[in-house]
């Protein structure tokens, strides 16, 4: 009972933590880009070569004529009521635009996070397991290589082998533009052809992270007392990785992964950009261009507080799975 | 007690020195990264052209000849001595970038492990923030909102790397707090100043070298990355504007290996140089890693 | 029934071979309790791991034998020895740390090996872990928690609790109160000798505690540097002290009752195990130490009855 | 089990992306032009948006009263005749009478009113230029539309607004017109509008009842690349037929590729070096500019003088910098009206242009009083004042930092320092706009048909508003106010050329080249393409290629090579999902 308390208690604390987290977040949005160089109402409408009436006209639309504090209200409420303001190059809605993309990104970066987690940890075991064997050091300086490795570069890699030289995947895009889909299965279909590449080459990058952390995560696992334990009792050693090693292993493996999304989010902003993959990340890309400065403001509240409740969610989970918490 | 402790550092110098020379992957990382700092050292004299040159309409986008080993770019410049003059950017970056996190998490860090209590909270709190606010959007936008320059990004960067050193001092400050010799100092009313200063800051330089080896290599790939996003600055030559520049005039489609591969190759070596190093000190300060 | 001859352990590393283990012989007969007192580092640990072969992997038996009811385990196969782990050796290990696994409940950490070696209904293996539990005096409806949730004294009982799982003919016991406090340690103590009356179990208590030994043990073996330097009864070993390390134990804590006066309180550092002396490996620190300790190694003489020394100096 | 799925869903995924099937066009689909270019219409807006490409979505859904030709020349669109009065106050224009709103409701002459009242009455930024002077608009009856103008007025043949529905933006408040949202423009032109999936494709269909004739194609689909690198390889694959912009350093290329032709032709515009040229002393106190009475520039005053700007134009080598940033692919650059335009453009001769010399940029500088005094390579004034200027070059354009990069060095070899600074266009606009912040910079100027607006943008009323070299001349200034009322375009070439004469010698823009458009597009699958000079085969003010084009012979489709790499990948997956299961066990 005292447990099931504390455990509430401790719920409840990190739910504040987050909202207090996310309130910082956005202020640090809006104080950013209000002190950033230049006049705000000039970067919202983008073309500076344009008329001071029209200028006028917009601060009002946009409330800048306000104090800074009103303003910061105004920002807090929209921010709540999910309207980010208009992006100047797609003259739309941000919070529309992003929910376009968003759908995009997530499918991108959730196939290549669990393939890159499922692969990461499967070798990651089995080189701690065999530990200075041939694998072990293959494995490491592969993951290390590919940890040193930028993403975009590598995706360029691939776009010349795979696209270019071997022309067996497109290179860029989620489907052919403008065809239409006779069914589901096309649809699946032709995202999947477009997706292979984006995806393995997130995977790849992300791999060596999991990988590593694995590997060095199993290796202090297996160094503790109760394997010794384990290995007294008689068990074998598959089973002593199995059932003794890997749960301990894999428990700080949900914290870790929460913390690497921000990692995952650098990684999918520079693979999408070579890819053309019209998520989050391009949109970053594209708006930067564009200096699309209520975009980028948008998307960076939108990606940081996905970042912050995801957090959370595996604060939740470790809670729920780990005997251990009940602070 | 000056000389006494030259010659303790001295000799943990060495003890740290022989077990690092065992290691393979750190004396590769080594190996490589003073590879690097000559090149970048003495890249006036290495550099075969002025790198910033810009070539004849015939020498644009050249593959490599006897003259250009590397080929040229879009400006006709020639590559080679733009790979080479880019090692002063990457290493600058690193270095200058890793200088201001280490200094503000540090401070952090120590404040926090010292004092405890309120400032403690109050301090870690913040880091916990940045440390969930994902870093490269982050630097994206204050990169965008500062305006492309050299000294940005470094700040940039700096600025993003800082919570996880603080976080990584924190707890080394706090085991060190409660060794006897700092509590005989209290005891003997030493300053707070010159506690933190003079007896607690030098142990931890140690504990968090490898920490810092790995934050120089963060540092490079974010500049790479920054650059090769089109926020660094245009007028420099670093490798990640090279690979920006390459993209944006369509190296890629057109085959022009000889431009995406030097610049993409020299920071993976770099980064990969740091790492080494960095995982063979964490692998020597961390004993549940050092085979036994 | 555990006769262990000449054995030597070394270890692979780095910077060259570390010398473990030297030449050690020593005996238990069944239903006997045998402490290896000495400094940390000084092959205790080793000693006993290498009965079951659970060195670590760099770690390995050189030469001698080690004969349990009459099998020798050295030559046994990993395969064969995991047979005989728990099932006729079990070990303690300090409790009071890691050795229980964290994630795992202590019920199901009990029942394990019964599960492995026995091949029992896991109703069955449950409810005998339960009875381990209530014998060791926990509540048996605290099998359900986590190891966490219990103090350091607890967990060591639980640690009991699995030892006898499996109804074992030996117990290793290593350092099995140490880091818990005076009182805890007594009811430990208390605790296992009880256990090895009805159990009619042979134990080897592992400790750096003198204390322990003398209270607990039927013989005990003193080793220093990997080597045995006496050999005894408790009785010998404490009212006939021979040899100079063991009296400097010894006479560290004049009151062996009440106060505790951990071994590692004698001065100088226990020798590099990479490169020992060609002579007594204690002659550097030992204030009787002569011209021939420094040069030659002294063999184990036999004193009187089972009593045995390795001193030139007897 | 659960081990088994997640393999299997691997697997499923891996198979299909290995498919090549979806590239496979079976023969009932639509014929299709696929055009690829790297930007995006900013908006469907009309009131709102302002890229070329909204103009080239707008141009085959929209009409306007009377089109331009493939010269640039007026051929009727929604007026098939059209008159003016001899006085030239009152203009005619005869509608025709067949035409229809995308929604099938029939379009009148309300519709034009409509528009243009529309745009009169609310002061519409984009359009009120073109109707400034109109003061009534008459229906006579269902297609007569009658305009009255207050003064003879040049641009009347050129009224680019295109002509909405009545019944649908009779709805739309002219007030929050900034903010509006068009997600589905109706108009008359020959396609429809289908779907916009921003960032991706916009389509088009064929118009059935368009009243000029039906184009041959079915769609048209308008698809996005963020990188012309890529957009590139989708033409050689033959994902796209057409792109619209093609970078220099590819066109070289893709000049040799089999089946793809590219062309080179001029288009409206330029990049100039804009030089603060703000002399206060005309426009303070000014009664006609009340606004600047009180203003002091805060450009370098050094720059005022004339002959510093020339010897800057003579130390700039526009043939290098079309070389080396264009490829020479683009024209150098003299005159304010590019020759885009090649009616209204000056073709200044050779020996009066201030030609690349660096000897004489030097001289002139030292006549001039600036000499180098202290040995640092830096000219001074005789007062001390080092040539030294802030220089400020764009990020969003490559091309300005690399022609930027080799300006800076040949006005290092006369004495001239400059210090080179990128920023974006924001903060660029943000220097000009504070009181003239800054010294000099690229930037650049695309441009209309017709010349007003580039030439009233140096005006004097313009500072702190459009223009950005603060030039103020008050005879230039005059002939621009007679242009604008002057019908015969002969004349008006006269006056224009006298006002690009002026600007070019007082050199407040150096303008570095004239941008050829770049275009290239598949010949394998359709043919009746219409290269036009200006701009090309797509976003060329016309909607030629769009009428012409269609399909060639039976359309064979090739697939896509499939190759050695998903063999190899295919075989890889294979091995892998054996590995997995194999050892998965523990």
């Amino acid at each position: 009972m005292v447990d099931r308390m504390a455990k509430k208690k401790y719920l409840l604390v990190k739910c504040g933590q987050t909202l207090f987290t996310i309130f910082i977040v956005l202020t640090l949005n809006f104080f950013l880009f209000r002190v950033m160089p230049g006049d705000p109402a000039r970067t919202l409408i983008h073309n500076p070569r344009i008329s001071p009436e029209i200028i006028a006209n917009l601060e009002k639309v946009f409330g800048l004529d306000k104090p800074l504090y009103m303003q910061y209200l105004y920002y807090l409420k929209n921010m709540i009521t999910g309207n980010m303001g208009m992006s100047f190059a797609f003259r739309r809605p941000v919070a529309d635009i992003i929910a376009d993309k968003m759908g995009n990104t997530i499918l991108l970066v959730g196939v290549a996070t669990v393939l890159s987690i499922a692969i990461g940890i499967f070798i990651g075991v089995i080189a701690a397991y065999k530990r200075g064997s041939r694998i072990d050091i293959g494995a490491l300086a592969f993951s290390l290589f590919m940890w040193a490795m930028p993403a975009f570069w590598l995706g360029i890699i691939m776009v010349i082998v795979f696209s270019i030289y071997f022309r067996a995947f497109p290179t860029s895009g989620i489907t052919i533009p403008g065809y239409s889909h006779d069914s589901f299965f096309d649809l699946a279909k032709d995202v999947a052809h477009h997706m292979f590449l984006p995806t393995i080459t997130l995977a790849l990058v992300l791999l060596g992270e999991y990988f590593l952390i694995m590997r060095n995560t199993l290796i202090d696992v297996l160094t503790e007392d109760f394997i010794m334990t384990a290995r007294a009792k008689g068990l074998s050693d598959a089973r002593i990785l199995q059932k003794h090693a890997l749960k301990n292993a894999l428990l700080p493996m949900v914290t870790i992964i929460a913390i690497s999304l921000g990692f995952i989010v650098a990684g999918a902003i520079e693979v999408e950009t070579v890819f053309s993959w019209p998520g989050l990340g391009r949109l970053i890309y594209e708006s930067l261009r564009n200096r699309d400065y209520p975009i980028l403001e948008g998307v960076f509240a939108i990606v940081s507080i996905c970042v912050i409740i995801a957090n959370f969610a595996s604060d939740l989970l470790y809670a729920y799975i780990d005997p251990r918490v009940k602070t | 007690m000056k000389r006494e402790r030259i010659e303790l550092y001295k000799k943990k110098a060495k003890n740290t020195w022989n077990l690092y020379k065992a290691s393979t992957m750190g004396m590769i990382g080594l190996f490589i990264l003073i590879s690097f700092i000559i090149v970048a050292l003495f890249a006036p004299w290495l550099e075969p052209y002025d790198p910033y040159k810009i070539g004849e309409q015939k020498d644009i986008m050249k593959p490599p000849t006897r003259e250009h080993l590397f080929g040229t770019d879009e400006l006709g410049r020639d590559i080679l001595s733009g790979v080479i003059i880019g090692s002063r950017v990457s290493l600058l970056v690193g270095l200058f970038a890793t200088l201001i996190s280490m200094v503000i998490g540090s401070i952090v860090g120590l404040l926090s492990g010292f004092y405890g209590k309120t400032i403690d909270a109050i301090l870690m709190r913040i880091t916990d923030i940045f440390l969930v606010i994902p870093f490269l959007p982050l630097m994206i936008v204050l990169a965008a909102l500062l305006g492309p320059s050299l000294w940005n990004i470094i700040f940039v960067i700096g600025i993003d790397g800082w919570p996880s050193t603080a976080r990584v001092v924190r707890s080394q400050v706090l085991s060190i707090k409660e060794r006897q010799f700092i509590l005989r100092l209290r005891a003997l009313g030493a300053s707070d100043y010159r506690i933190m200063m003079k007896h607690i800051s030098p142990n931890i330089f140690s504990l968090i070298f490898a920490n810092t080896i790995l934050t120089i290599a963060v540092s490079i790939l974010s500049e790479a990355v920054l650059s090769f996003l089109g926020l660094g600055d245009p007028l420099h030559i670093s490798w990640g504007t090279q690979l920006h520049f390459a993209f944006e005039s369509g190296a890629a489609g057109l085959g022009a290996y000889w431009y995406l591969l030097p610049p993409g190759i020299a920071i993976v070596l770099v980064v990969l140089g740091f790492t080494l190093m960095g995982y063979a000190f964490d692998e020597i300060l961390n004993p549940k890693l050092r085979e036994r | 029934m555990l006769q262990v001859n000449n054995l030597s352990v070394r270890f692979r590393t780095k910077t060259g071979l570390v010398e473990a283990v030297t030449d050690t012989t020593f005996s238990l007969s069944a239903g006997e309790v045998l402490g290896i007192a000495g400094e940390s580092g000084c092959g205790k640990t080793t000693a006993a791991l290498s009965i079951m072969k659970l060195l670590p992997k760099n770690g390995f038996v050189e030469k001698g034998e080690i004969l349990f009811e009459g099998e020798d385990m050295a030559k046994k196969s990993e395969e064969e020895m995991r047979g005989i782990r728990w099932k006729r050796i079990s070990i303690i290990f300090q409790g009071a740390m890691n050795a229980l696994n964290p994630v795992q409940n202590v019920e199901d950490q009990i029942a394990e090996p019964m599960l492995l070696h026995e091949k029992v209904e896991k109703n069955v293996a449950y409810e005998r872990a339960r009875k381990l539990l209530e014998e060791v005096g926990i509540d048996k409806r605290r099998g359900k928690e986590y190891p966490h949730e219990f103090s350091g004294g607890m967990r060591q009982r639980v640690m009991i609790a699995m030892a006898l799982a499996c109804d074992p003919s030996l117990v290793i016991a290593d350092e099995p109160v140490t880091a818990l406090d005076v009182m805890v340690q007594a009811q430990i103590l208390e605790l296992l000798k009880r256990l090895q009356r009805e159990h009619r179990l042979s134990i080897i208590l592992i400790t750096h505690d003198l204390s322990v030994l003398a209270e607990t043990c039927n013989n005990a073996l003193i080793m220093y540097a990997g080597r045995v330097c006496e050999y005894g009864t408790t009785e010998d070993i404490f009212y006939h002290p021979t040899h100079p390390y063991t009296k400097r134990l010894i006479s560290a804590f004049p009151n062996i009752e009440k106060e505790k006066v951990f071994v590692e309180g004698i001065a100088g550092d226990p020798p590099n195990l990479l490169s020992l002396p060609p002579g007594c490996p204690f002659a550097p620190r030992c204030s009787e130490s002569r011209e021939l300790c420094r040069k030659e190694l002294p063999a184990l003489y036999r004193l009187s009855g089972g009593h045995h020394v390795a001193c030139h100096r007897w | 089990m659960r081990k088994d799925v997640v393999i299997w869903i691997f697997a499923l995924f891996f198979c299909a992306a290995f498919s090549t099937a979806t590239h496979e066009i079976r023969s009932q689909q639509p014929v299709t032009l696929r055009v690829g270019w790297t930007g995006e219409p900013d908006s469907m807006n009309p009131f709102v948006a302002v890229s070329t490409e909204y103009y080239e979505i707008m141009l085959l859904t929209h009409n306007i009263l009377i089109e331009f030709g493939r010269k640039l020349e007026p051929i009727p669109g929604l007026a098939e005749k059209w008159e003016s009065s001899p006085d030239g106050l009152v203009w005619t224009y005869h509608l025709v009478k067949n035409a229809k709103w995308h929604d099938g409701q029939p379009f009148t002459s309300k519709d034009v009113k409509f528009t243009l009242e529309y745009v009169i009455d609310n002061q519409m930024e984009m359009f009120s230029d073109y109707v400034s002077h109109v003061i009534s608009v008459d229906t006579p009856d269902e297609y007569t539309v009658v305009l009255t103008t207050d003064t003879p007025t040049a641009t009347m043949e050129a009224i680019w607004i295109p002509i909405l529905p009545e019944h649908i933006w009779k709805n739309i408040d002219p007030k929050s017109i900034q903010t509006y949202e068009e997600t589905h423009p109706i108009g008359t032109g020959p396609f429809k509008f289908v779907e916009w999936k921003k960032g991706e494709y916009l389509k088009l269909a064929a118009n059935d009842d368009y009243f000029g004739g039906r184009p041959a194609i079915d769609e048209v689909i308008f698809v996005h690349y963020a990188n012309s690198d890529v957009m590139i390889q989708a033409l050689k694959l033959g994902e796209i037929d057409v792109v619209s912009t093609v970078p220099p350093t590819m066109f070289e290329d893709l000049s040799k590729t089999p089946n793809i032709k590219t062309l080179s032709s001029p288009q409206i515009g330029f990049d100039e070096l804009g030089i603060n040229a703000w002399d206060t002393s005309l426009t303070k106190n000014n009664p006609d500019l009340p606004d600047l009475a009180d203003i002091e520039s805060q450009g370098n005053p050094l720059l005022l003088d004339k002959r510093i700007r020339i010897a800057m134009s003579h130390a700039i080598d526009r043939q290098k910098i079309v070389d080396i940033v264009l490829l020479g692919h683009g024209t150098p650059g003299s005159s304010l009206v590019s020759p885009g335009t090649p009616f209204w453009h000056l073709d200044l001769p050779q020996e009066q242009q201030y030609e690349f010399n660096l000897e004489k940029a030097r001289k002139i500088l030292e006549d001039a009083g600036y000499m180098d005094r202290n040995g640092d390579g830096i000219r001074e004034s005789k007062d001390g004042k080092k040539l030294e200027f802030r220089f400020y070059l764009r990020s969003e354009d490559a091309n300005s930092v690399k022609a930027g990069q080799m300006i800076e060095g040949w006005f290092k070899e006369i004495g001239i320092k400059l210090d080179s600074e990128v920023m974006d266009d924001s903060t660029l606009g943000d220097r000009v706009m504070d009181n003239g912040n800054f010294d000099l910079f690229i930037w650049g100027w695309g441009g209309d048909p017709d010349p007003s607006f580039i030439l009233s943008v140096v005006t004097c009323p313009q500072i702190l508003s459009w223009s950005d070299c603060n030039y103020c001349n008050s005879r230039y200034d005059e002939l621009f106010r007679q242009q604008s009322t002057i019908l015969d375009r002969n004349e008006r070439q006269k006056m224009i050329f006298d006002m690009q004469r002026m600007f070019y010698e007082d050199s407040p823009y150096i303008i570095l080249y004239y941008n050829l458009s770049l275009q290239a597009y598949r010949t394998d699958k359709f043919e009746g393409w219409v290269e036009d000079q200006p701009v090309g085969v797509v976003m060329a003010y016309n909607r030629g290629t769009y009428m012409n084009l269609h399909l060639k012979g039976t359309g064979e489709e090739k697939k896509t090579g499939v190759g050695m790499g998903s063999v190899l990948a295919g075989f890889t997956l294979l091995w892998l999902i054996g590995w997995l299961r194999r050892n998965t066990s523990w």
